[in-house]
Parts: C-alpha cells; structure tokens; sequence
C-alpha cells in the first residue's frame, strides 16, 4: 500500500478505505462491548 | 522521631538477613550479568551494543530488581514477620521506607558490580561525568525500588504473583527507565550538550512522586492484607 | 429497576448513528488530509473519552481510599474496564489514521507511546483484580494502583517528549472549520451518553456478583448460659 | 475481663477461636460488632493499644534467616524495648541455639522463639492461640509458667487450645465456642467437668 501523501493541491487524496476502517471498528468494538454487557448482566440478556 | 528511628531499624534489619544470605545478593547479581551476556548473544553486530549499552543496563537492573522484590517480600511473609511489625507496632511508613531504600540499597550494590563487566564486555568508552553517572544510578535504583516494595508486597500475596509484578512494575516504570537509560548513555558518550541533567531531574521527580504516594498508600495495603 | 441508564444509552446510540452520518457524509474534506481527516470525528472523541473514564476510575480509586464504601470499588471495576476497551479501540484508530498521513502503521510518538503504557497499566490493574478472592483486598489494590498509574501518566507523557526530542517531532496539522465544530461536538455527546450506559451497566454487574458472593449474615447471637 | 485473669477458649475446628482472637490483635477487623477495651472501640484506636498486646499466633513472626539472638534483638529495638536477649533466651532454652538460623530450627524450637519474642513486651494483654502445640511436656511447662508470671504482674490473657486440661493449669476462666457461637462461659474448672 503506498502512503497517500500530499499531491500537488496539499491535500490527502482518496483514503476512503482508512475512514470506513475506522467508523466500522467504532461500531464492531461498541457493539462487542455492549452485547458482553448484555450477557454478564445480573438480569441475563432481559435488559429492565 | 520516631518514625525516622524505626525505619533505620527496618533497614539495619533488612540489611542483616541480605548478610546472613549472601546467596540472594550474589543472585541477583549473577541474574543481571546473564542477561548482559544474553543481550549480547541475541545481537546481530557488536556495535549495537555499544549503542544500546544504557538501555541493556537498566532493562537487566529491572529484572533484577522484579526478582528481588518478590525475594523481600517472601521472607518477610513465610512467618507472618510483616504482620508481626505491624501489631508490634512499628508505624507501617517506617516499614515501607526502611524495606524501600534496604532494596535501594541492593540494586545500587548489583549496578556496581555489573558496570564495570558491562563497560568490558561491550566495550563502551566512558567519556562522561562519573559523578553525574552516579547520580543517575543512585536516582534509577531509587525509582526501580519505591513502586517496586509497594506491588512487591501486594503481589506476594496474590496468585500468581511471579508474573504479576513484573507486569504491574513495568508500565509504572516506563519514565525511570527511559531516563537512567538515555541518562546513562548521554554521560558516557561526553554529553556536550549537558542532556544528562535534564534525565537526572526527570529521574529526582519520578522519585518524588512515587517515594511520597507509595509510602502514603502503604499502610492500607499492609493493614488490609 | 433502574432504567435511567438505558435512555442514555438510547440516545446515545442514536446520536452516534447522525453524528456518524454528519461525519462520513455531510462535514466537508479536511483543507489538509481530505477526506481521510473524516477519521478526527471518531478518533479524538474516544481519545478525549478513554482519558476522561480514567478520571472515573481515579475519582472511584480516590473515594473507596477515603470512605471504604465498595460501591466506590464498584464503579473502579467498571471505569477501569470500559476505559480498557476504550483504550484499545484508540490505538486501533490511531494506527489506521497513522497509515495514510504518516505512511506507518506505528510511530513512537508521545501521545501513541503514552496511550499504549496507559493501557499495560491498566490491564495489570484488571489482572491483579481478578489474582485475589477477597473484596477488601480487592479494592484497596485495585485504588492503590490506580491512583498510581493515573499520576504516572503525565510523567510516561513528558518521558516520551523527551525521548523523543532527540529524534524527529511529529506534528499534527489541526485547522477546524465551522461545520467541523458541530459534527465534533455531536460526535462528543454520543460518546458522553454512551460511556454513561457502559459504566453504569458495569457497575451493576460489580454490584451483582459482589452481592452473590458476600458471606451470608450471621444468625443473632444466642443467651449464654453459665 | 479483669487484669490478671485468664480465659481458656475451646472448641472444635473452625469454632472461631483463632478468629477471635485475631480479632483481639487487630490482625483482623471484626466484620459484625466491636470489640471494647477500656469502653473505647479496639480496632478505632488499634494504633495505640496495640502497643499494649502481645500475640503469639500460628505463624510465629520471624524472620527465618535471622538467628534467634538477631531475632530478638531486632525485635527488641524496632519497640524500643530494651530487654536483656541473653537471659530470655536462656529462659526459653534457646541459649545453645542462638546462633544458628532458625530455618534450621526444629518446630519446637521455633515455638519457644516465638513465646521468648512474646516476653519482650510488657502487654496489658497476652494472646496465645494453640501455646502448646509442637511442644514437648517440658515445653508446655514452661509455656504454664509463662502465663502464671504474667498473670502475676496485671496481664489478662486468653488462649485458645484444644487441650483445656493443660490449660486450666493456669487458667481462671473458660469459654466454650462451636461454629462462631458462644456455648459455654465460667471457670476454667467448671469447663473442665463439663468435658466429656
């Protein structure tokens, strides 16, 4: 993979692939963590 | 005071079962040493070495010094002898401060021992300031044994603890090690630049920081234990 | 039962779906990075966030010290735990913004180097709570050490500047338009309402299991005869 | 309790024995209720009165690679004590010993160290949780002897011992306990016929 450095306008061209990377970890690691909470809860998975 | 008497009577205390067991010093030593020489096995060329010098001198003085952590605290804990000062009573900053700088003491003992054979062994010159070295080697032991008693004590009762301390001592350490080594390197290489003062006042802060909090916290570690 | 937690917990994920959306799709490419800046509306909440559930913990560490009361310990156990998960998720994506700005996946700057012993630290703090059965021992260690490592981490901070001022600095363009601001600041909220969720749902399992596993109380005593 | 009396704790394993009187020492704190002395609460002002009790418990607070003399004389200082080491040893029959580690000791032995590293405080009140356990009849003569003495000069004591004939030698009142209950409380004499 090569670094998208600045090209001529100063400006990092492209790099969609990096950004929806990192929305989608956000996403898959909150999940994980929240769906862990679910289930180690004193009620089982009934959330009240 | 008090406070002042019976932690010099810890340390002289301390310091009198490291002479009736010359082996555990001796130990520590020989653990240190094997670790230089291992660091250099594991090295592609001998001029890494030369580089590296500050830093596999204080990464072999950590590991020694984890060992000799958990080595305080088991004999302390074999015959309840830690419980037995706190109901004698001795006040529990005194038995913090007397075993911390009794373990001080022991690394400061190990740092010159293995100094010399590191410099040979690696043929480091030493250029620099030996007095500013001594200060930093002083000012490391001292930063490697405050946090070093206080988990020592909390891991020698918990399971596990071989692998516990180490893994609680090192990120605390981080700041230590990264100034008696650079410290280290930047004395013996001449320091033209006087660097080595600014590692040495990190190192005095460090110190200040973990001396004061971790006697603070000591008694309650060792009362609720 | 309680369910405050859960219309914070609601609101905060579906402020973290707009916030998101304004993120990938409405807040214009950033003058320098483009598009890839797009990653600032993720990353630097959770770093803010990861920092600021520390400060839980620590405020946690600080109150069972004073006042002994294991609710204190239980929100310890839930700050630090959330504050791991955070920390983990941070490098992650710092790593993935490091890629395309600075060509590596992995930099020993200050900040990189301080989260990464930030997060050792408190994975010892985890494994040291699970190494003891006792609840009083628990907390006592478990403050001790958090208060600890939450001192040491200006000083892991300035260290790595240090070290690393003998070598190259790395310096982070941050030039932050209107529209920037607001999308941030949603992005901010979700993550404030979300933290609030995960801590308080942690601190019921603490809670529960430290219920289940407390010695059932004595029977009154007996009239001694002599 | 009144200065200069004796209780004799007894009962089956796990009665709570130990844990009373650990409680007693401030190693432990009490989970339910307190424990008074003096009408002030123990484990509140445990920093000064435990300057006034002496524990003699399973583990012996020792150091192993110490000798018994270096034992002594560390302890002796860290409390300021200012007793002849010398004559305690020999008191305890230690004396040919003295200088030897006492990780080479035998079980006994280190009983005796641990009852001579009682002595060297001047307790209001003396714990000794199973005195007589790993000691030879000589042993537990001297360990009578002992708590005789001290009752003599205004100590109170309790002991836990799951042999109360040898105890009641020495003591004046007896407590009986099963599974953290107090079941019996009199002499140390009447305790005995109660026994079957």
């Amino acid at each position: 993979m090569t670094p998208l450095l600045a090209q001529g306008t100063g400006m990092i061209q492209g790099g969609w692939e990096f950004v929806w990377a990192g929305y989608g970890l956000t996403w898959l690691i909150f999940g994980g963590y929240a769906i862990s909470l679910i289930v180690r809860s004193p009620t089982g998975g009934d959330l009240s | 005071m008090n406070v002042i008497r019976q932690t010099f009577e810890v340390l002289r205390k301390e310091l009198l079962v490291e002479w009736r067991s010359p082996a555990r010093v001796s130990g520590l030593f020989f653990f240190a040493l094997a670790m230089l020489l291992m660091v250099a096995f594991a090295s592609p060329t001998e001029g890494i070495l030369r580089t590296q010098a500050g830093g596999t001198l204080w990464i072999s003085l950590l590991l020694a010094s984890t060992r000799s952590m958990d080595q305080s605290w088991s004999t302390e804990m074999e015959h309840g002898a830690a419980e037995g000062m706190l109901l004698w009573p001795v006040e529990p900053v005194a038995i913090y401060y007397g075993k911390a700088l009794a373990n001080t003491a022991i690394l400061l003992a190990v740092t010159v021992a293995i100094f010399p054979l590191m410099v040979g062994l690696y043929d480091v010159p030493v250029r620099g300031d030996l007095s500013m070295l001594a200060a930093i080697a002083v000012m490391g032991c001292a930063a490697l044994a405050a946090p070093g008693t206080l988990y020592g004590l909390i891991t020698a009762q918990a399971r596990g603890a071989s692998v516990l301390l180490p893994l609680l001592m090192f990120p605390l350490v981080v700041p230590a090690l990264l100034a008696a080594s650079r410290g280290t390197m930047v004395v013996i290489e001449g320091d033209p630049m006087l660097q080595g003062s600014s590692w040495l006042s990190l190192l005095v802060a460090f110190n200040a920081i973990h001396w004061s909090l971790s006697g603070l916290f000591f008694g309650r570690v060792l009362e609720d234990g | 039962m309680p369910k405050w937690e859960h219309i914070a917990g609601l609101l905060g994920l579906i402020t973290l779906i707009v916030g998101h959306y304004l993120g990938l799709f409405w807040a214009p490419p950033e003058r320098m990075m483009g598009d890839v800046g797009r990653l600032f509306y993720v990353h630097v909440p959770v770093a803010m966030f990861a920092m600021l559930v520390f400060c839980v913990a620590f405020v946690g560490a600080l109150g069972y010290l004073l006042t002994s009361r294991m609710e204190a310990d239980w929100l310890n156990e839930a700050a630090i735990e959330v504050g791991v998960v955070m920390n983990v998720l941070l490098l992650m994506l710092g790593s993935i913004w490091g890629k395309p700005t600075w060509g590596v996946w992995w930099t020993w700057d200050p900040r990189l180097t301080s989260a990464t012993v930030m997060l050792l630290t408190f994975v010892g703090v985890i494994l040291l709570r699970q190494a003891t059965q006792s609840p009083e021992k628990r907390a006592t260690w478990s403050a001790v050490a958090t208060v600890l490592a939450f001192v040491n981490v200006p000083v892991t901070y300035m260290s790595v500047k240090w070290w690393r001022s003998i070598h190259q600095m790395q310096s982070t363009p941050e030039t932050v338009s209107e529209p920037m601001v607001f999308v941030f600041r949603v992005n901010l909220l979700a993550m404030a309402l979300l933290m609030t969720w995960f801590i308080a749902r942690r601190w019921r399992i603490a809670k529960h299991r430290a219920m289940a596993e407390a010695p059932a109380p004595l029977p009154p005593a007996p009239q001694v005869t002599s | 309790m009144e200065a200069g009396s004796a209780w004799m704790l007894t009962g089956p394993n796990g009665s709570g024995k130990s844990t009373m009187l650990r409680c007693m020492a401030t190693s432990l704190k009490p989970h339910r209720g307190h424990i008074l002395v003096d009408g002030t609460d123990l484990w509140e002002n445990r920093q000064t009165l435990r300057a006034e009790i002496a524990y003699l418990g399973h583990e012996l607070h020792v150091w192993d690679d110490l000798s018994p003399r270096q034992n002594l004389q560390a302890w002796n200082r860290l409390g300021r004590f200012e007793v002849d080491v010398d004559a305690l040893l020999e008191r305890v029959n230690l004396e040919p010993h003295r200088d030897h580690p006492v990780r080479a000791m035998s079980a006994g032995m280190k009983r005796r160290l641990g009852l001579a590293r009682l002595l060297l405080k001047k307790p209001r009140l003396a714990l000794l949780d199973e005195p007589f356990g790993a000691l030879d009849p000589e042993g537990r003569e001297l360990v009578l002897d002992v708590i005789r003495e001290l009752r003599t000069s205004g100590t109170t004591i309790a002991l836990a011992t799951h042999l109360p004939r040898i105890g009641a030698q020495a003591c004046t009142h007896g407590l009986a306990l099963e599974a953290g209950q107090l079941l019996w409380a009199g002499t140390a004499s009447g305790l005995l016929e109660r026994l079957p």
